[in-house]
């Protein structure tokens, strides 16, 4: 019997700012812009709250991309914390770049609110580019795989 | 008996849940087919678990010649117990045990006129043996309960207190309160100095279980009484995991809690070092 | 007792894995460790691994058994117990008397099976060492590293390995590696055990005085003021715990997986801080507590509970692991007594 | 050196500078000192100052800086550099320390030694570019590149950060290779790079030595140690854990730590975990100019400052190979 091959569909975990990715990603929604299914949005009062920790559990529980948005560099609700992730976030990427983690399966991207169309765009392309990459193997924890 | 039989637990489900006082509920448990999910003596434990979020000792307060179902009296103090605390009926529960070597009801207690000294949960143990010891009357001397918690709505089993024990022949209670309180009108004052003013007869045995700093002080002032350390029981309560003398957290000295205890009379914890 | 020449002890190796798996020392960049025997692995001349060889019996994480968690209702999973029959060649005569201290706790009553069901399919071959270091310390415990036990043991010279069989299940291996083993005189060991003999009288701490360390004793020694200066140190870590053959203390823990709970138990070590916290809090709250507690356990407890067999095989891990170089031999020096 | 030291640490105790020594202390071999605090000049006696005192103690400040009284510390270059870092995070009341600072050349690594097939063990002297290491069978004289630890190889500085006074001779900071290995990983492909960890950190025990022992690492409770945390873990269950632990541990430690590279040394399995803090710091230096923590009390951190131009982490993707 020949087995047929499921179309692998990533799982993918957006952090998204509350104050204007988030936002972005219901306006993309009500312009009936589409964007994946497999795109499971978390929300964060910034993007300076995503702990690397975060990123981490997210490809435990089973994610093959982590995406994080936050507001535009200068339009942070609270003024600096989207700096703050920029350097966490560029030392966390290359960090795992250096474990020999895919760089395609992190990524950053400012998304104002009034970007819906920004917003599933990039989800478009992230999603796409980690559908490339195929199931994430390096960061897995084989005991949440379902068997 | 091996371990593939005592670590991998039995199921078994709340039937009733009873609140006793505002930090502490009653929890009766039956087999999945009713009945008791299994056997055990006074004074012994079981580890109850929910899966993911943790296991833990607690001792069974139903008495063994109860058939039909056993009771755990649980307060609430951490993460295990705040989700035991939101259980209702019908909730399925892991237990294993009986662990623990319980209370000598058979040798050392047989035809003893016998004390209870309880503080607050402290209680929960001793209502074992207590119903137990009601239960074989004959075998048992008189029988005097002194029970005091921080106020009269923190008394645990208040009613099985007053409705059954109160009434019974051969059994005097005394009940106590920290401090003064409205429509109490029973006796105010700590445990340690309650037991003092009653001044019990020296030829009786004493079995403590409360916080730590009220055994230290009850055991003080038994001592002044004339009771001697080989006369008095306690029962201990340390970190456990296995229950079978195996993980290696709840020695105190070359003694497991689990194994060798709970229950130790007062003259062995001298020989034990103290850490507990 | 059988012999084979080392150039050839690759077909030894064949024909021991040919019915089962075989694990052996293999060197890697930091050390020894064990590591299963693949063709073209080499077998290290490492005094010692780095981890003991307890994992095979105790490992460091094993899953117990999974549960199902649905609305109120609960099912419990066992686990496929592990049936490969394995042999461990190598072992050391202090990692062979780790076992019997392990079997002590673990096939006491209630008989721990994850454990026996290990043990029961595992075979071990030891091998006499040739070359003991400063830092061993077995004979003080009784340990002859000269008479390594095991199911087999052997004593290897300058060009043959030298093997004979202790148990049944020993003779049963030999024959099954028949073909390659050739037959040996009884006596043609005694040259390297005398060798190894007269170097384990040169080492320095072969004469502990371990007589303090009595059950009576147990007060005094738990309330000696050494502790405080013992312990001033220690970082808390768990090197000395995990590498010790004979620490045998676990957790318990649940791990949700997102579909179903997954019931494992893993090393735990009396040196961390949390190793006893609880709701109502710690009884030992700093170091000095917890490293008293792990030499009074191996030194005291564990001997009071098993007829005064010490909790210690000398085997010197803890002496070249722990980062600040404290250790039991320092612990048994400053409180023995006559030690000093 | 060391009769030096002791003689100095016994006047000032005399004369009531401070009432504790911070040191070493002698052990069973002639290589496995202690970390110690004395309180007298009897004790003193059992002192030791040789090419084998490694540990780093400025750590052990924290702790001491809490007691009565002023504490002396022995520190050579490295530890100078955790102590101001203590110091800036205000782990460390430096008011309470007495830092002699020891200039320092280098220490050997037993384990590199005994690997040479040189045993028993009684001594070391170092002579210009050799150490001797005096055996029960006679001196050997060994390269000291042979057998120097890792961290000395590649030493960053020499000089003392912060002192109250100097024995010995200050040195200066170098400017030394120990970026090589990350260059070379970062050179490797995506697959080796995998690899390489993979082998390293599936060795790890999980005995949390390099957590213990660092002195970045001083939480009062650590995230992995906390049950309600939900990643608390005395052993790691899958190799994903394994990873976690040492990023999420290198992480937080970026910008504070300084080098000093006791992880690697106490790290029983031998995992160069090193690589993972200089990683780090090479990417910081990089990325958002060079940073030696340590060097000074006062300044920002990189991870607590940030730049309106700063690079976006796509820039990862113009790094480095695949």
């Amino acid at each position: 019997m020949q087995v047929e091959k499921k179309e692998f569909k990533p799982t993918i975990v957006a952090f998204c700012c509350n104050w204007c990715s988030y936002a972005g990603a219901d306006l993309s929604g009500t312009n009936r812009l589409n964007y994946p299914a497999n795109v499971k949005i978390i929300r964060v009062p910034c993007s300076c709250r995503v702990n690397p920790m975060f990123v981490l559990r997210a490809f435990q529980r089973g994610a093959d991309g982590v995406i994080i948005c936050g507001c535009h560099p200068g339009d942070c609700h609270y003024t600096t914390g989207n700096y703050y992730a920029r350097r966490r976030m560029t030392l966390l990427f290359s960090m795992l770049d250096f474990l020999g983690i895919e760089r395609d399966r992190t990524r950053l991207e400012w998304v104002s609110a009034a970007e819906g169309a920004k917003f599933a765009k990039t989800m478009n392309e992230f999603v796409e580019a980690v559908t490339k990459l195929g199931e994430n193997k390096r960061l897995e924890d084989l005991r949440c795989k379902k068997q | 008996m091996n371990v593939q039989e005592t670590l991998i637990p039995k199921l078994g489900v709340v039937t009733d849940v009873r609140i006793d006082t505002p930090d502490v509920k009653t929890f009766r448990v039956n087999a999945l087919d009713g009945g008791k999910v299994f056997d055990h003596m006074p004074g012994q434990c079981a580890m109850l678990s929910i899966p993911g979020v943790g296991e833990a000792m607690f001792s069974i307060t139903s008495s063994p010649t109860n058939t039909e179902f056993m009771e755990f009296s649980i307060k609430k103090c951490g993460c295990l117990t705040n989700w035991l605390h939101q259980m209702e009926v019908g909730q399925q529960i892991t237990i294993r045990g009986p662990y623990g070597n319980g209370f000598p009801v058979d040798t050392e207690f047989k035809g003893k006129d016998l004390v209870f000294v309880a503080g607050g949960i402290g209680l929960a143990p001793l209502r074992s043996v207590i119903n137990y010891v009601r239960d074989n009357r004959a075998d048992y001397g008189t029988v005097d309960i002194v029970y005091g918690s921080r106020s009269m709505d923190d008394l645990v089993d208040y009613k099985e207190i007053i409705d059954e024990w109160c009434k019974e022949e051969g059994i005097n209670v005394y009940l106590t309160i920290d401090r003064e309180q409205e429509g109490w009108d029973g006796h105010v004052g700590f445990v340690p100095n309650y037991v003092k003013e009653l001044g019990f007869d020296t030829n009786k045995t004493v079995i403590i279980c409360g916080p730590p700093i009220m055994i230290k002080f009850t055991l003080a002032g038994l001592i002044e009484l004339g009771f001697d350390k080989t006369q008095v029981y306690t029962t201990m309560e340390l970190k456990m995991k296995c229950g079978v003398g195996k993980c290696g957290r709840c020695n105190i000295g070359a003694k497991y809690v689990c194994k060798d205890g709970p229950v130790f009379r007062c003259d062995q914890l001298d020989e034990m070092p103290n850490e507990y | 007792m059988k012999q084979i020449k080392l150039d050839s002890i690759q077909s030894l190796f064949k024909a021991l894995s040919a019915t089962r798996t075989l694990y052996l020392p293999v060197d890697t960049p930091a050390g020894a460790d064990f590591k299963k025997y693949e063709d073209g692995v080499l077998w290290s001349g490492a005094l010692n691994t780095n981890r003991s060889a307890k994992d095979f019996f105790f490992p460091q994480t094993e899953n117990m058994m999974d549960f199902k968690v649905e609305g109120k209702t609960i099912e419990i999973i066992e686990p496929i117990r592990p049936d490969e029959d394995f042999v461990v060649f190598g072992v050391r005569a202090c990692d062979a008397r780790s076992f019997e201290l392990l079997d002590k706790v673990f096939l006491c009553d209630p008989v721990d099976t994850y454990y026996k069901n290990r043990r029961e399919h595992g075979v071990i071959v030891t091998v006499c060492c040739n070359k003991p270091a400063e830092t061993c310390f077995c004979t003080n415990f009784g340990i002859d590293p000269t008479a390594p036990g095991g199911d087999v043991a052997c004593w290897q010279d300058a060009d043959t390995l030298y093997l004979q069989a202790n148990t049944e299940a020993g003779e049963a291996l030999l024959q099954s590696a028949a073909d390659v083993l050739a037959e040996a005189d009884d006596s043609a060991a005694d040259g390297v055990k005398e060798t190894v003999k007269a170097i384990m009288a040169k080492l320095p701490i072969q004469n502990l005085d371990l007589s303090a360390f009595t059950e009576d004793n147990l007060l005094n020694l738990f309330g000696s003021e050494q502790w405080k200066k013992l312990s001033e140190a220690c970082l808390g870590c768990g090197t000395c715990t995990f590498v010790c053959p004979t620490c045998q203390c676990y957790d318990i823990k649940d791990f949700d997986t997102g579909h179903g709970i997954q019931r494992f138990r893993c090393w735990d070590s009396c040196m961390y801080s949390e190793f006893t916290r609880c709701a109502h809090g710690n009884p030992r709250l700093s170091q000095v507590e917890r490293f008293r507690q792990r030499f009074m356990h191996k030194l005291v407890y564990f001997p009071a509970n098993n007829n005064g067999d010490f909790s210690c095989v000398g085997c010197g891990r803890c002496l070249a692991k722990c980062p600040i170089s404290m250790n039991i031999v320092k612990v048994i020096k400053a409180l023995g007594g006559a030690n000093e | 050196m060391q009769e030096a030291m002791m003689r100095r640490a016994k006047e000032l105790l005399a004369d009531g500078t401070v009432n504790r020594v911070l040191g070493w202390q002698k052990g069973e071999f002639a290589y496995d000192h202690t970390p110690a605090v004395f309180d007298s000049a009897d004790q003193l006696e059992q002192f030791v100052y040789d090419d084998f005192t490694a540990a780093n103690l400025s750590k052990y400040l924290v702790k001491e800086t809490k007691q009565e009284g002023k504490i002396l510390a022995f520190l050579k270059p490295c530890d100078t550099y955790s102590l101001n870092q203590l110091t800036k995070e205000h782990r460390v009341n430096r008011d309470k320390v007495y830092v002699v600072g020891i200039g320092c050349e280098g220490k050997a690594d037993v384990e590199k030694i005994k690997a040479l097939g040189i045993d028993g063990i009684l001594g070391i002297k170092a002579e210009g570019d050799n150490f001797v290491v005096e055996t029960l069978y006679g001196n050997q004289t060994v390269a000291k590149t042979d057998v120097l630890a890792e961290r000395c190889v590649v030493c960053k500085s020499r000089k003392l950060m912060t002192y109250d006074e100097i024995l010995g001779e200050d040195g200066e900071v170098i400017n030394s290779n120990r970026f090589d290995m990350v260059e070379k990983l970062e050179n490797m492909t995506a697959d080796e790079r995998f690899a390489f960890w993979q082998n390293e950190l599936s060795r790890c025990i999980r005995c949390n030595a390099c957590r213990n022992v660092c002195p970045a690492c001083t939480c009062e409770k650590c995230v992995f140690d906390n049950v309600n945390s939900g990643i608390a873990n005395t052993a790691a269950a899958d190799s994903f854990e394994e990873k976690m632990f040492h990023v999420i541990r290198a992480f937080h430690v970026a910008g504070r730590c300084t080098d000093c590279g006791e992880c690697s040394r106490v790290c029983p399995q031998g995992i160069p975990l090193h690589l993972l803090n200089r990683k780090f710091i090479k990417d910081i230096n990089e990325l958002y100019g060079e940073y030696q923590a340590g060097e000074d009390t006062d300044s920002k951190g990189p991870l607590t400052n940030f730049t309106y131009d700063d690079c976006e982490p796509s820039i990862v993707h113009e790094r480095g190979v695949e």
